[in-house]
């Protein structure tokens, strides 16, 4: 729900008619035994433009993965998307009958998954994987789609694809695996692709060789949402980025600027924490303490009780505010 | 390791197996007191006219039969019967040849087994799928509650049961026999509501397990019809592990099944087994129980390599075995 | 070497070899590396996943044999020691691994975690014990007050500072870390890479670092070995490695690293 | 299963029907060999096989079957049988006098494996037959065959001779170890001549199918010489295992699965309570003794015969036969029924004189007598009873030790330990004759070897065991204990035994034998608790069945389904 | 990776939050949080199963009542009386009516619940002590050992059960202890190889490592390191296994290889009443209703330990 004294979210300006993907006040629950639900995804808004990449950035728990997995409708079944709207093309993706989302999911939107070999089924060819959402969703029919995921998987540069698309998943190296697993979100040509940490299991020569796959595909003008906790892989290959912090934004950038002059406290000492090749003579200014326990949120500011320059003030939340163009944090500290 | 080599290593450590085990039973045959001349004359000659307890014809009987030989000898010529597939005569069944009376009731207990497990499954595989799909519904609780209770009861009991009810409460179906596929139907259901549950279960909790895998979420993200989805992700691999456990239900069921093969007046070889140790019928004793062996290890090689035959990993990355790949979950009870 | 360079290493890698047989055939995951520990000082080990870093921890920790080659400790070989003289010379080498859950006992509270190695090699009392455990938790920061409770109810940094605080129970001389921050969060791996600084300098550890993280490895290593399928491609003094990388492959590690700040 | 349909012909009459189908239920068949010991050879005897002789109606006398007449020397050691000349196989071959002989060969010839099937299973004969040299040839003594009382002069003349005169002779012909067997099939397919189609039968019915354990199916043997008598042109054979299969046996009978059946225990109880079925309830007391046998002990307690008395005569055995039903009390180790019984052998109940006795020897009240155990090999309420009643009239401990099979054949013969003392349980029936009853079933020999004391009996177990010695030499040691150990009762009874077999006046002989038992019931090492009965149920439509006290019970000749 | 940091901050005692060595910030202390091992969790989820929680109750109850048995019963097992002979359901003074020897039924049912738990328990115990000394020697020390001592698994395991039953009560007699002994032995196999299966598991982990490095002696780190941590699937196996314990005693009281009459067994009385089963069917159906009652609470008590144990229970 937009609540009225919200601004427009500023991600990409409103020049272009409307962005490819837009989120407002996502909100996502789990149901537990014997408590309250917990938020693990608590009034999320963000844009995502055409031809752009988004990065979530945000310690382990903050809520990234929930946030994409209920925009795909995705999630564990304990899992429910209270609140919010995801406009995609002109349709909110939350409030779309399953069946009709399931037309969306797999040929307008795809998911790359953080591993592959968990996110592949391990007893089915590639060939099988590779196809199914053009079978499911009518595309082509088999023969021509096996022609298609020949080339998709050539296209993410893995050798003689004739070969290995009769190859089942764990044949393939981690690297191999992870192509492929982009081929398989690629082949029907969506235009936004969603990729949850790809690059964490692969090592990091790898890792560039991915990044600049997914950086072609962004050239098509696919829109890309890329989760991800290392910062040096946001600013390599995204534009704009988005901070979370137990389970909201807490800022909103592009985000070179936000590498270079972060406003909220958290992504201050998130850059602070983090180790770079060269930067041995900086010292390491970790963050105290460790991200709050959603079960118990602590009242005000959820960052208050790490924060080196909590005031009293942040005893009450501060919103998502504008604090110059283009950039929004939620700290009373980056307004002043 | 090629599957040749994986095969002969097997075979190998199977024959070994086989060899130990007939030892130790031959051994432990040797502990067991009384003897089948004896136990005859109390169990069939009891009622006999004119048969005699007397102490002199007592002598003279084991004299003429009392084993004489050394026991290793013994075994030796055991073993040679089992290598050549020619043990030999029956005590009991007396003129007709162990492997004779293998050959002729194992096909039935075999068959009665195949098809018990099959309607196991029947029963197991849809019920432990709805179970999973509604986990912690009243459906999933109803089904697994049946399923248990098939479980808790013996099967000569649901057997007795099922003759009180079909037969002779409501006259639908012949009591016993063994030559109508009317006949089948009793024993079969009441062979196969015991594994049902366990299998059922076993479902369950492994379809639970794959349901939360990341490729089942994968393939919902691209768009898959959600049966599908459960039929050729889910479903596939999690019926995978289930082959260990079908393995040696269906081991146990083919070797037969003593109570309900006497109840159902069926000529299967768990009742010949059973008389045979009541009576001390050596060579037949000592037949079924290697030809159990025999089975049960077959079966598990078996098991192995339809592990290979469904599981790619297996097959073709040389793995033939199942430890690695398998879940370190905990089993269900088999 | 120089003999007075000898003297000074506490313990070596002499051209050790590890093949493990595996069902499908035998893998060779160190090959040929040798490598040194001088006293004092803290080697880096990167390099790609599966190009034999943990597998050389474990040779150098005595917890496998080498299948060829040797290990020194001292000047010793570790072949040479056996039962009871083994397990004294555990005290003198500790690790911490990568999993802090799972390098954790679930049964044993974070107080008796401590304490196992001291009640292994009977040292001193069940207070006293107590005592040193609650002091060594004190130093990695972990609030005594939670010394009761068990490693699930604690967050993955503080269960990683109890696992540093057990390695240290024994007044170890060396440390073997394996990439003791590599499942951590930023926020979180930068507390435990400054714990692991401090206590380097206040206790005069000899160290192991084994990381895939080149940043990490650089901060915390005086010299670097490089390994990539399970031989040492290159080693170096940090700084002039990363400054002036020899081998191909130690460079195309550094290119693929992507830097945060703008520089 | 298999409902043969067709029940419904009505045809009846003698040879009529087309298709008059007998479905009967019967014990589980192993073998189909009437020479040895097992459920099979019962079946063979009811109109498989026929020998030379039947019974009568009631079971008491024989009457002509293969063989048309006999004659009987006069020092009725000679019989001379006379086939008669119409008698065939099933496929075809006339039944000479050769094939009993080559019979009888069979049955007499040791057994190896190499013998045409007759293995370790226990051989059928019944030694009391008293076939000249037929026990000396059977145990290996003799090897030439001429020296066996069997000849075959010619086809239809067929000589057996006897050891001693035997009155009960003819009656043993119809025990099925006297069955004729189709020798050339035997010899020629010695694994599967009992397999259908191979089995050759010359009784009313020919074998059509068997599977073991489960079903047997016979038809009419067109070949039988007198089928025109044979009204039922099928049997149709349910084999169950009444243990196994207790509690629903009856259900095949009241579902229509089958027309006749044995059935025991509660169900007779169940059939009785029922107006409608316990007019097809059918009852027929056997010659089965229940009894039991004193076990020897270190612990002497038992060797008082006042003991034993005592544990006899205080039991209740009215009630003890209502336990089962059909059972009556068993007073004497010979069966009422056993020609020649008399009133003088029957025990009476006397509580006060079994407690006196008790403290007589040394036991008032039942103090200081060790727990008295019975030994079982199967679960039986009448053990339960008897238990009971010791417990409770007599007040002495008392339990039942039911073992397994093996353990039971075992423990009989063994020396128990010296806080074990009691009985084995058994049944046992035989030629309802006082020469059978009397020596031959439990024999003066094993009066003697069971009055042996728990320490001498030990000393002959070790002999027996000591593979080193002589035979000859342990025979001997062993004769001569029972020579100095033996009670003098009985070797009274043997002596009385001797002399009744010599004796060829039937009232003395009878008084002779009646006096042999007399003095072994006073010995009270054995003594008889119930006396069994058997019980069928019967579709009315089945008549003709002649129910006899014999193992067999009926003949299928006569029977008519209507 | 990230499984385990979610599961950690998903455990994490409200407001626990950790003292920095440096840097002396405020942190809010919560009050103490209560010190919850593995199997204090473990209870606590168990706890909230309601359906495992009343067959655990039920369970408690069944033991009580075996053990109260000469209380609760109304007549001794084997107090015969003739003039009641298989009198069904609600006759004078006995409730479930008597058997073939006038026994009361409700009588024998109790004691023989007794027989059905010593056997069960004392096989199961058996079957455990056995099945951990194989499999933690086999899991732990590898090799050689390890080969051998999984062989023997195997063949046993390749035997046939009833054979076992056969001679151990053949040569130790119809009691309780062959009973438990022949039962014992059947259940072995399987468990010790799921101890051993367990145990390769557990020795992967770093903590054995960790344990190792730390100069800790085999037997050490097998019975204080890998012991405690095998027992929770142990404990599964061992509740799944008590019924079938029960069921095997039942079946050889069909054999006739039960405990020796008049000492009632439920599967004594099983066979008993089978055979009785259309003359008297009261005679089968307490001690069947009484068999089943048991072998549903004990599996589903197994089922709740089970899930009690499974990681993934928190997230539910
Ligand atoms: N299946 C689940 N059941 C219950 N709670 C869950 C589940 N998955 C996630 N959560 C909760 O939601 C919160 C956010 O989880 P999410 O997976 O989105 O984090 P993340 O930002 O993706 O972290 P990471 O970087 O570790 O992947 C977690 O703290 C957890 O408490
Ligand atoms: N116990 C083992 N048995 C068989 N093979 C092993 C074993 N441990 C390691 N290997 C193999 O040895 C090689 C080196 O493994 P190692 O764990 O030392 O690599 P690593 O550099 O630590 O990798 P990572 O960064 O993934 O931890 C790998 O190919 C691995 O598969
Ligand atoms: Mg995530
Ligand atoms: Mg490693
Ligand atoms: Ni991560």
């Amino acid at each position: 729900m937009i609540t009225a004294e919200r601004e427009q979210p500023i991600g990409r300006p409103a020049a272009q008619d409307e962005p490819l993907l837009r989120v407002t006040d996502l909100r996502t629950e789990f149901r537990r035994d014997h408590a309250d639900p917990l938020r693990a995804v608590d009034g999320v808004s963000f844009d995502v433009g055409r031809g752009r990449a988004l990065a979530i950035v945000g310690e382990s728990g903050s809520g990234k993965s929930v946030t994409v997995r209920s925009l795909m409708r995705v999630l564990p079944r304990t899992a429910r998307t209270t609140d919010g709207h995801a406009m995609f093309g002109g349709r909110d993706l939350l409030a779309l009958s399953s069946r009709a989302m399931r037309r969306v999911q797999g040929r307008e939107i795809s998911m790359v998954f953080q591993n592959a070999m968990e996110a592949m089924n391990p007893t089915l060819t590639l060939e099988r994987q590779l196809t199914e959402p053009l079978i499911w969703h009518g595309i082509c029919n088999r023969i021509d789609a096996r022609q298609r995921a020949i080339q998709a998987l050539g296209d993410v540069g893995i050798p003689e694809p004739e070969r290995r698309v009769k190859v089942y998943p764990f044949q393939l190296s981690g690297g191999m695996r992870q192509r492929a697993m982009i081929a398989m979100a690629m082949i029907t040509e969506p235009s936004l692709l969603i990729a949850d940490e790809p690059t964490t299991a692969v090592d990091v020569t790898v890792q560039r060789q991915i990044l600049d796959l997914l950086a072609a595909q962004k050239e098509r003008g696919t829109g890309v949402i890329m989760i991800t906790h290392d910062l040096g892989v946001a600013r390599y290959f995204c534009d704009d980025a988005v901070v979370m912090y137990a389970g909201r934004v807490v800022e909103r950038a592009p985000v070179r600027d936000l590498l270079d002059r972060p406003h909220h406290p958290y992504s201050q000492g998130l850059l602070a924490s983090s180790v770079e090749v060269g930067g041995r003579e900086r010292p390491l200014e970790p963050i105290p303490g460790s991200p709050p326990d959603l079960a118990h949120r602590p009242e005000g500011c959820p960052f208050r009780p790490r924060c080196a320059q909590a005031e009293d003030r942040c005893a009450e939340e501060q919103q998502l505010i504008m604090v110059s163009p283009g950039r929004e944090a939620a700290c009373w500290k980056a307004t002043a | 390791m090629g599957f040749a080599k994986y095969l002969g290593i097997r075979l190998v450590r199977l024959i070994l197996s086989l060899i130990a085990v007939s030892v130790i039973t031959f051994g432990l045959l040797q502990l067991a007191p009384g003897n089948f001349a004896d136990i005859s004359r109390v169990t069939s000659g009891a009622t006999s006219i004119g048969g005699t307890g007397t102490e002199s014809m007592l002598a003279e009987t084991q004299a003429r039969y009392g084993s004489d030989v050394p026991v290793w000898q013994q075994y030796l010529t055991f073993m040679k019967g089992l290598v050549t597939w020619d043990m030999g005569p029956s005590y009991r069944y007396a003129g007709r040849g162990v492997e004779e009376i293998i050959g002729s009731a194992f096909p039935v207990s075999a068959s009665l087994a195949l098809i018990s497990v099959g309607l196991a499954l029947l029963i197991a595989v849809p019920a432990g799928i709805i179970a999973a799909l509604r986990q912690n519904s009243v459906v999933d609780h109803g089904t697994m509650f049946l399923v248990t209770l098939g479980h808790a009861l013996p099967n000569y009991l649901i057997a007795a049961f099922l003759i009180l009810l079909f037969t002779a409460e409501l006259g639908w179906l012949p009591s016993s026999g063994w030559s109508t596929p009317q006949n089948l139907i009793l024993p079969v259901i009441a062979l196969a509501l015991g594994p049902a549950a366990v299998l059922a279960r076993y479902v369950r909790s492994s379809m639970l397990e794959t349901l939360r895998e990341e490729y089942v979420t994968a393939a919902l993200a691209k768009g898959g019809p959600q049966a599908v989805v459960i039929i050729r992700h889910a479903l596939r691999n999690s019926l995978i592990p289930l082959v260990t456990v079908v393995g040696p239900q269906l081991a146990a069921l083919m070797t037969g099944t003593v109570f309900v093969e006497a109840l159902f007046r069926i000529p299967g070889l768990g009742y010949y087994a059973a008389t045979a140790a009541a009576s001390r019928d050596m060579p037949l004793l000592m037949g079924t129980v290697m030809f159990f062996a025999v089975i049960l290890m077959l079966m598990n090689l078996l098991v192995d390599l339809t592990y290979g035959l469904i599981d790619p990993r297996v097959r073709t990355q040389g793995r033939w075995t199942r430890s690695r790949i398998r879940k370190a979950s905990t089993p269900q009870p088999a | 070497m120089s003999p007075t360079e000898m003297a000074d290493v506490l313990i070596a890698a002499e051209d050790v070899t590890k093949i493990y047989d595996t069902r499908a055939g035998p893998v060779t995951a160190v090959d040929g590396v040798s490598v040194q520990v001088r006293r004092g000082e803290t080697l880096g080990v990167v390099g790609e996943s599966g190009s034999g870093k943990s597998t050389l921890a474990r040779l150098l920790m005595g917890l496998q044999p080498p299948t060829d080659g040797r290990i020194v400790f001292g000047d010793r070989d570790l072949a040479s020691y056996r039962g009871k003289e083994m397990r004294r010379l555990r005290q003198r080498m500790q690790m911490v691994f990568q999993s802090p859950l799972g390098s954790l006992l679930p049964h044993f509270s974070a107080a008796a975690a401590v304490m196992e190695p001291l009640r292994v090699h009977g040292r001193g009392t069940k207070q006293s014990r107590r005592q040193r455990a609650i002091e060594l938790l004190e130093l990695v920061g972990v609030n005594p007050d939670f010394a009761d409770l068990y490693p699930t109810q604690f967050s993955g940094g503080q269960q990683q500072r109890i696992a540093i605080a057990r390695a240290l129970a024994l007044e170890p001389e060396l440390l073997v870390c394996d990439e003791p921050t590599s499942s951590l969060d930023v926020s979180i791996q930068a507390q435990i890479l400054a714990l692991l600084e401090n206590l380097k300098d206040q206790l005069g550890l000899s160290c192991v670092f084994i990381s895939h993280n080149l940043a990490v490895v650089e901060r915390l290593a005086d010299r670097v070995a490089v390994m990539s399928s399970g031989t040492v491609v290159e080693t170096g003094d940090t700084e002039q490695l990363f400054a002036d990388p020899q081998h191909p492959y130690t460079r195309k590690l550094l290119d693929a690293v992507l830097p945060v700040t703008s520089a | 299963g298999m409902t043969g349909g067709g029940t419904e012909d009505a045809a009846g009459g003698t040879g009529g029907g087309k298709d008059a189908v007998l479905r009967m239920t019967f014990t589980t068949v192993e073998v189909l060999d009437p020479q040895l010991i097992t459920n099979g050879m019962w079946i063979l005897s009811r109109g498989i096989l026929e020998g030379l002789v039947v019974q009568n109606e009631a079971g008491t006398d024989v009457v002509p079957a293969v063989a048309e007449k006999w004659d009987i020397s006069d020092d009725a050691l000679t019989y001379t049988f006379h086939l008669r000349k119409d008698a065939k196989w099933s496929n075809g071959d006339p039944v000479v006098a050769k094939d009993f002989e080559r019979t009888l060969k069979r049955l007499f010839t040791p057994s190896g494996k190499a013998s045409g099937g007759t293995t370790m299973g226990q051989n059928s004969y019944q030694p009391t037959t008293g076939i000249k040299g037929a026990l000396e040839f059977l145990a290996g003594g003799s090897k030439d065959w001429n020296s066996v009382g069997v000849k075959a002069p010619s086809d239809n003349e067929l000589v057996l001779e006897l050891d001693t005169p035997n009155p009960d002779f003819l009656l043993a012909l119809t025990h099925p170890a006297m069955l004729p067997l189709h020798m050339d099939t035997v010899e020629k397919k010695p694994d599967d001549w009992q397999k259908p189609p191979n089995f050759v039968a010359n009784g009313a019915f020919a074998v059509k199918d068997f599977v073991p354990n489960s079903s047997l199916q016979l038809v009419r043997n067109d070949k039988y010489w007198d089928v025109k008598q044979v009204s039922l042109s099928r049997i149709e054979v349910q084999q169950v295992d009444a243990g196994a299969a207790a509690g629903t046996v009856t259900v095949p009978y009241e579902n229509n699965e089958t027309d006749l059946l044995p059935i025991t225990d509660a169900d007779v109880l169940r059939f009785q309570k029922d107006p409608k079925l316990a007019k097809e309830l059918k009852q027929i007391d056997t010659y089965s003794v229940a009894y039991l046998a004193t076990l020897r002990s270190q612990n002497p307690a038992l060797e008082d015969v006042r003991v034993r008395q005592a544990l006899s005569i205080s039991l209740d055995r009215k009630t003890l036969a209502g336990v089962s039903p059909g059972g009556r009390p068993g007073l004497s180790l010979p069966h009422d029924r056993v020609a020649g019984w008399d009133k003088s052998l029957a025990v009476t109940e006397d509580l006060a004189k079994a407690k006196k006795l008790l403290a007589e020897a040394g036991f008032p009240g039942g103090k200081g007598l060790p727990k008295v155990r019975i030994l079982a090999g199967v679960e039986s309420p009448l053990v339960d009873a008897i238990v009971d009643q010791w417990q409770n009239r007599l007040g002495i401990e008392a339990a039942a030790d039911i073992v397994e099979a093996g353990v039971y054949v075992e423990r009989r013969w063994a020396v128990q330990k010296k806080d074990y003392v009691g009985f084995y349980f058994g049944t046992f029936a035989g030629l309802p004759t006082l020469p059978t009853y009397v020596g031959a079933l439990w024999s003066p020999a094993d009066i003697a070897n069971f009055s042996l004391p728990g320490k001498v009996w030990q000393q002959m177990l070790d002999l027996d065991a000591d593979k080193k010695m002589d035979p000859a030499v342990a025979a001997k040691r062993k004769a001569a204990l029972i020579k100095k150990y033996s009670s003098a009762g009985s070797k009274e009874m043997a002596d009385l035994v001797a002399q009744a077999g010599k004796e060829l006046d039937d009232e003395k002989r009878r008084q002779l034998y009646l006096q042999a038992a007399r003095v072994r019931e006073d010995q009270y090492l054995y003594f008889s608790v119930s006396w069994l009965g058997s019980f069928f149920a019967v579709r009315p439509k089945i008549s003709g069945l002649q129910l006899r006290r014999y193992p067999d019970f009926f003949y299928f000749k006569p029977l008519h389904v209507a | 990776m990230d499984t385990i940091a979610n599961s950690q901050s998903i455990d994490a005692p409200a407001g626990l939050t950790e003292v920095e060595p440096t840097a002396a910030t405020a942190t809010i202390r919560a009050p103490r949080a209560h010190a919850r091992g593995p199997f204090g969790r473990a209870w606590d989820r168990f706890r909230r199963n309601r359906l495992a929680l009343i067959s655990l109750i039920v369970c408690g109850l069944l033991v009580l009542t075996a053990v109260a048995a000469p209380l609760l019963a109304p007549y001794h097992y084997a107090a015969t009386d003739y003039q009641q002979q298989l009198v069904g359901f609600g006759a004078d003074g006995h409730p479930l009516g008597t058997d073939q020897l006038g026994r009361d039924i409700l009588s024998r049912t109790l004691y023989g619940l007794r027989t059905a738990l010593i056997v069960a328990f004392g096989a199961e115990l058996f079957a455990l002590l056995l099945a951990l000394l194989i499999g933690l020697t086999a899991g732990y020390r590898g090799g050689r050992v390890e080969q051998g001592l999984m062989a023997f698994t195997d063949i046993m395991y390749a035997f046939p059960s009833y054979l076992f039953a056969i001679v151990m009560v053949a040569v130790l007699g119809r009691s309780i202890f062959a009973l438990v002994i022949a039962i014992g032995i059947a259940g072995w196999v399987t468990q010790s190889r799921l101890v051993r299966a367990q145990v390769m598991t557990i020795k992967e982990r770093e903590y054995v490592e960790a344990a190792r490095a730390s100069g800790a002696s085999a037997p050490t780190i097998a019975v204080r390191y890998i012991l405690p941590n095998a027992l929770g699937p142990m404990l599964v196996t061992s509740s799944f296994a008590i019924p079938a314990a029960i069921a095997a005693e039942a079946g050889l009281g069909l054999l006739g290889l039960g405990v020796q009459p008049p000492t009632p067994s439920w599967g004594g009385m099983i066979s008993e009443g089978t055979r009785y089963l259309l003359a008297a069917p009261h005679m089968l159906v307490a001690p069947a209703a009484f068999f089943a009652l048991a072998m549903l609470a004990f599996t589903w008590v197994g089922d709740g330990i089970r899930d009690a144990f499974d990681p993934r229970g928190d997230q539910r």
